[in-house]
């Protein structure tokens, strides 16, 4: 008996290494110490989130397009895209594997706010700098980075807007009861105080619910003339939408870049078309920056949906990690930066160009502190308001 | 007051999906006393068929029949090559693989039509007539008509057709099927059959409202399971009366309570109904052989 | 003296059919009574009714003088009362023996180790089965196993419910013969026994009761209520009007 | 008195010493005795895994710990499906609960000992509660009702924000050392850390098997009425098997929160109960060791899996490999793996040798 249990485990501990060997030897002479700039990001391409990532695509084609122009300083960037499918069980995992395995310096545009946080700590006791593809406020960090506006000021922006621009003062908001549903509310709300106005509801939706007739019933009976949903996502505003629209109710509707896709509009099927504004930091396709973003996208990720906000936020992010790479390797005398190097080039980094407006990491590392109203007109989205600073 | 008013008629409208939903799961306890994991993703299947058609210029018609011709063949296959034949095993490996066949179609969809969500056609949503203030479109004048024929021919089927008795029989007791002149298994096969229809015409209306992904029609399954549990497991009207209740009560929950509280508040109430009344509000009881 | 076992005034109702009907009777200690009757009479009724799984709607089960009516099937065991099943209830995953100790866990012969439940084994013939699982021997020896499993329980009345059902001649004598030797070893045990096979009840039984549609029609010793006339015309039924 | 009945292995001439012993065939068939053998296939397997995950990179050694913290999962459910024969879909649930627990308590200022014994225990009682009503189902309707359990949790703990974080989860202690060594993450002290509990846990589900617990749990679940009138209270034995069931998951739930650093409710979703009961039915029910073939199945497959299938197509892979399971009769990869040994045991040592 004995002797065949040593048998065993003698088969059972060659088959684990002769495994592991399999898993883990092969990329380990491509990292840190040759010519590339290893960064990485991970990403739903898989799962029920998939529709998510058409943002990593667009940056990943940002990142293409240098290194077709002869990358940064003769370095080309090695971008690394793992999949988690937006489960925060299955993103230590992955990000392990960028940061132990594939030697990353950087992790640009991982997507998610709720995978970003479960790696959060992780990352900043390795010192691992990362630009996040997110809008939870609570993410920025010493080592991260968001880009986007944070919702509080896209829903005061909206509110803003209502009751400047359109004249409307009978407003009314939805809002999931998260992170980014209670910020972009309280808002709204600062900024309806602020003008001695007070919003006619704030009704709590659940984002996986299969019926939104209660929320309809509670916004129609409000009787205001503007709904603020900041913070939903396309699928989610849309059911949002199309109940309330079902019971007769068809206000204006205000939304953010995180609705801002085809999704939404295939969903309504157009019915909101007019009547639908967003509030986005990001470019729009029609704008002149936007056709050379189109270009590009055209070239490196022709699948991937052109005008929605996710893919935008996506390549802008893309391009402000060339830029802020193009300024590290700079300061490294045109080596390799580290990740240290990376990281002090962030902490004092400052974005004011053609794609993105209002971010000072010098002071905070929060999103970008300006954005535009755009109006979704004739299945485009063009532009309402210009960019202003966030109220 | 309309706040109220509004709440309970469309908890009624959406309830009685639910209901459709649920009646699908009882057809196949019927016969087989067990249930299926697996018919938001053959819904699923003929939809996307359904959907396809539709792009290419099919009218509505067309695409409401091909869907529910789709999700009948496929349910029929399902029960026919997979979960019946399994049955050997016991309920549960039966139960198990019907889980199975949800993961493979499910994967399948993923692969072939992606994870976007998109618009489904509806019947049409002008307004039909108003109850007490509360517009009505068509389609859902149509939803409910359909339903309640639906739920009409079932109970006719069940109490007076040849093979309804022998359905209603045939899980108390093998042998009573044979006896009234139909075998076991074609029983099973038709159970199986009609639930495939029933979950097509369920993603007829489910589709227009949720829009159609791989998962919209499997994100209402729980709503069916928790109908034909706190309906009774045997009775189709029971499904049409809890479905109905469920629907009001989560449009209660989430308007005066919390949206965030609805799931729960679902699992509590059945776990309360199944303590008062085992085999639900309308179930029969059934006496223990020893 | 008590009786080992006393039922009075015994009511139990399905859906508002009566399945027991002012059913009484008395049984002295040490007394082997078969209850027979034709099927739907209520011999499997009465025999849950005893064990406790069914509820009457009134009467009075009474054993070596204490009354069971707040008593639930799970401590009547306590109280001396068990039975076997038609079909033999064994854990398919233990073995022969495992079954048979399991009565002696909560049982009155806690004491009783794997040698009582090889012996009672032994006694009933089905020794060499003894590490088998149930589903690896004869449907027979199945059947005895549940015996052995209530006697290792030490009861003072034993409910058997139709144990000769399913087996074959062979196997009908083998459990004739083991019943005997049961009633050698402890001759104050009271035995009720629900059989459809007269003759095997015949056979063991110094009494018999008889059920029909739910009344108790005849109880007394077993020629006597044979020769009934009552008991005949019920046995017989339709076949006797015809 | 002899029986005639022709049996094979039935030979009343040399009746075995030791009564109660199952014969290799019978313990296979019930993953029952054999007790030594057990567990040192066991302690093997637990260092197989140990020696397979020291070996690997850190992302596999990652994976491999999360395999067996839901292998101990995994095992809490097994006594529910294998003993009872009932499909509990709400392991995520006790998951959850210890996770949460652990997490609350752990930032409330308590040590990461303290608050991991407290997380156990408050969740082992709540499912002690929650299995009061849920015993009194069977079969489907208990399916039924920890589906829906399972599938209010996520917005259940939205509602709870204030202990649970909310949509943003919550951090869990990822500095917690013992002996010396991190237990956090892909460490080497989190994987024995995990090793040790599962091993511990189910050497102690293998003991009870063969001890009266589980003969008691055994005669419940297969023969309920032959249970009661023996003396056993069915509703007791059921609430114990599932308060196991939920102490397994919650002790999972707290390695969980260790391993992970970090928790939020999209981890605890409905799918998490379905592959813990799926991870056992083609692991085998009944095999304290073959949990762990479970876990790997709910833990690292689907990491792995991803290099030869598209990520959206894994779950096809999933399905097929369940419809098998299920098709070879429903009794899991562990017993077939036995009774391959069984087979080689016999053609090197002959059949007589081995039965006797």
């Amino acid at each position: 008996m004995s002797k065949k249990l040593v048998g065993l485990t003698v088969a059972l501990t060659t088959l684990s290494t002769a495994l592991a060997g399999c898993g883990g030897g092969g990329d380990s002479a491509s990292g840190a110490g040759g010519d590339e700039i290893v960064i990485g990001a991970f990403s739903p391409l898989s799962g029920p989130a998939v529709s998510a990532s058409s943002g990593i695509y667009a940056t990943k084609a940002a990142l293409d397009k240098v290194n077709d122009a002869g990358g940064i300083d003769g370095h080309k960037i090695k971008f690394i895209i793992k999949d988690d499918q937006f489960d925060p069980a299955k993103t230590p995992g992955v990000t392990r594997e960028l940061v132990e395995t594939d030697r990353v310096s950087m992790l640009c545009g991982p997507q998610g706010s709720v995978p970003f946080g479960a790696v959060k700590d992780y990352l900043a006791a390795r010192k691992i700098p990362t630009i996040v593809n997110a809008g939870a406020p609570t993410l920025a960090g010493e080592y991260s980075y968001l880009v986007s506006s944070p919702f509080d000021g896209v829903g005061a922006m909206l509110a803003q807007f209502a009751v400047e621009d359109l004249d409307i003062d009978k407003v009314a908001i939805a809002y999931s009861d998260d992170a980014l549903g209670t910020s972009a509310r309280d808002g709204a709300v600062r900024i309806l105080e602020a003008d001695g106005l007070e919003p006619l509801g704030e009704i709590k939706y659940d984002i996986t619910a299969t019926d939104f007739s209660s929320q309809a019933i509670q916004l129609k009976a409000t009787g205001a003339d503007f709904v603020s949903i900041p913070a939903a996502q396309a699928n989610v505003a849309g059911l949002v939408i199309n109940a309330a629209e079902k019971i007769g109710y068809k206000p204006i509707w205000g939304l953010s870049y995180a609705a801002q896709n085809k999704t939404l509009v295939d969903v309504t099927k157009g019915a909101i078309d007019g009547r639908a504004y967003f509030a986005t930091p990001y470019i729009t396709e029609e704008s002149e920056t936007g056709a050379e973003y189109a270009a590009t996208l055209a070239e490196y990720a022709p699948d991937v949906e052109v005008n929605s906000g996710a893919t935008i936020a996506g390549y802008t992010i893309g391009e402000l990690c060339v830029d802020v790479l193009t300024k590290a390797v700079e300061a490294a005398d045109g080596e390799v930066p580290t990740s240290a190097q990376i990281q002090e080039t962030l902490s004092s980094y400052t974005a004011d160009n053609d794609y993105i407006q209002g971010i000072d990491w010098s002071d905070e590392p929060d999103g970008a502190a300006a954005a535009q109203i755009l109006q979704l007109k004739d299945g485009k989205y063009v532009e309402s308001k210009p960019f202003a600073p966030l109220p | 007051m309309e706040l109220l008013q509004t709440s309970l008629i469309l908890g009624v409208v959406v309830g009685i999906v639910y209901s459709l939903s649920g009646a699908g799961l009882v057809v196949i306890f019927r016969t087989s006393g067990y249930i299926s994991f697996t018919q938001g993703d053959i819904a699923a299947v003929g939809l996307f068929v359904g959907l396809a058609a539709y792009n290419s210029g099919a009218g509505y018609v067309w695409t409401a029949l091909l869907v529910i011709a789709v999700s009948t063949l496929v349910g029929g296959l399902v029960g026919a090559l997979i979960t019946v034949p399994l049955e050997k095993h016991g309920h549960l490996p039966a139960a198990l693989s019907t889980i199975a066949t949800a993961l493979i179609i499910s994967g399948l969809l993923n692969l072939t039509v992606g994870g976007d969500p998109r618009s489904f056609p509806e019947v049409s949503r002008s307004e039909a007539l108003s109850i007490l203030g509360v517009q009505m479109s068509w389609s859902d004048v149509a939803g409910v008509l359909v339903s309640a024929s639906v739920f009409i021919g079932l109970g006719v089927f069940f109490s007076r057709s040849r093979m309804g008795v022998a359905m209603r029989a045939v899980n108390d007791n093998k042998l009573a099927g044979e006896l009234l002149g139909v075998p076991d298994r074609r029983l099973k096969l038709v159970s199986w059959t009609v639930a495939g229809a029933l979950s097509g015409l369920l993603g007829l209306f489910v589709a227009p409202i949720l829009s159609l992904s791989t998962v919209s029609v499997n994100t209402l399954l729980v709503f069916g399971f928790c109908a034909i549990v706190i309906g009774g497991f045997d009775s189709i009207f029971g499904a049409l009366v809890a479905g109905t209740a469920i629907g009001v009560m989560t449009n209660l929950t989430s308007t005066y309570l919390d949206p965030n509280l609805v799931p729960t508040v679902l699992w509590a109430s059945m776990l309360l109904v199944l303590l008062v009344r085992p085999n639900g509000l309308f179930g029969r009881r059934k006496l223990v052989r020893v | 003296m008590t009786a080992a076992l006393e039922v009075r005034e015994l009511y139990m109702t399905f859906s508002g059919v009566d399945a027991l009907s002012s059913v009484s009777l008395s049984v002295p200690q040490g007394t082997w009574m078969g209850l027979i009757g034709p099927n739907g009479s209520g011999k499997s009724t009465m025999l849950n009714v005893l064990s406790g799984l069914y509820k009457p709607r009134a009467g009075a089960v009474v054993v070596s003088g204490s009354d069971l009516g707040r008593v639930p099937a799970r401590s009547r065991i306590k109280h001396g009362v068990c039975r076997t099943f038609q079909h033999p209830q064994l854990a398919a995953s233990l073995t022969i023996l495992e079954n048979v100790m399991v009565g002696a866990v909560r049982g009155r012969g806690a004491s009783a180790d794997d040698e009582t439940g090889l012996q009672w084994l032994a006694r009933l013939g089905c020794a060499e089965y003894a590490e088998h699982l149930p589903a690896e021997v004869p449907y027979g020896v199945q059947k005895r196993a549940e015996v052995a499993r209530a006697l290792i329980s030490e009861p003072s009345l034993l409910l058997l419910d139709e144990p000769a059902a399913g087996l074959s001649a062979r196997e009908r004598a083998e459990l004739v013969a083991a019943l005997r030797e049961v009633r050698e070893v402890l001759p104050d045990l009271t035995l009720c026994l629900v059989e459809h096979d007269v003759g095997l009840v015949a056979s063991v039984c110094t009494e018999l009761a008889v059920l029909s549609a739910g009344k108790l029609i005849a109880h007394g010793p077993t020629d006597e209520v044979l020769a009934d006339d009552a008991v005949k015309l019920a046995y017989l039924g339709s076949r006797s009007t015809t | 008195m002899t029986t005639t009945v022709d049996r094979p292995t039935a030979d009343p001439g040399s009746a075995p010493r030791r009564r109660r012993r199952l014969s290799d065939r019978a313990a296979t068939t019930t993953g029952r005795g054999r007790v030594g053998a057990r567990l040192a296939t066991l302690v093997v397997a637990c260092l197989a895994i140990f020696a397979f995950g020291q070996s690997s990179t850190p992302a596999i050694k990652y994976a491999v710990i999360l395999s067996v913290v839901y292998a101990i999962a995994v095992l809490g459910n097994n006594a529910v499906l294998g003993l009872l024969g009932e499909m509990n879909l709400s392991s995520g649930v006790s998951m959850a609960l210890g996770a949460y627990a652990f997490c609350y308590f752990a930032n409330d200022g308590m040590g990461v000992v303290a608050a991991a014994v407290a997380a156990v225990a408050l969740s082992t009682a709540l499912a002690a509660i929650v299995a009061i009503p849920t015993t009194r189902l069977q079969g489907i309707f208990t399916a039924l009702a920890t589906f829906a359990l399972a599938y209010a949790i996520p917005t259940l703990a939205i509602y709870m924000k204030e202990y649970t974080g909310g949509d943003e989860g919550t951090p869990a202690p990822f500095d917690f050392e013992i002996f010396g060594q991190l237990v956090s993450g892909s460490t080497t002290g989190m994987l024995v850390a995990a090793l040790v509990v599962f091993a511990v846990l189910a050497a102690a589900s293998l003991l009870m098997l063969n001890a009266a617990p589980g003969r008691a749990a055994l005669m419940v679940g297969e023969s309920e009425l032959a249970g009661v009138t023996n003396g056993f209270n069915p509703r007791v034995i059921k609430v114990l098997v599932w308060t196991w069931a939920g102490f397994a998951g919650a002790v999972a739930g707290v390695l969980y929160a260790l391993t992970v650093g970090f928790i939020g409710p999209t981890g605890f979703g409905f799918m998490l109960g379905v592959w813990i009961l799926v991870g056992g039915v083609v692991a085998g029910a009944r095999s304290a060791w073959g949990a762990l073939l479970g876990g790997l199945f709910v833990g690292l497959v689907p990491v792995e899996l991803q290099s030869y299938v598209p990520a959206e197509g894994t779950s096809i892979v999933f399905g097929v490999i369940l419809l098998l399971a299920l098709l070879a009769g429903g009794n899991g990869l562990a017993q077939w793996i036995e009774r391959i040994g069984l087979l080689i045991k016999e053609r090197t040592f002959g059949r007589k040798k081995v039965d006797a």
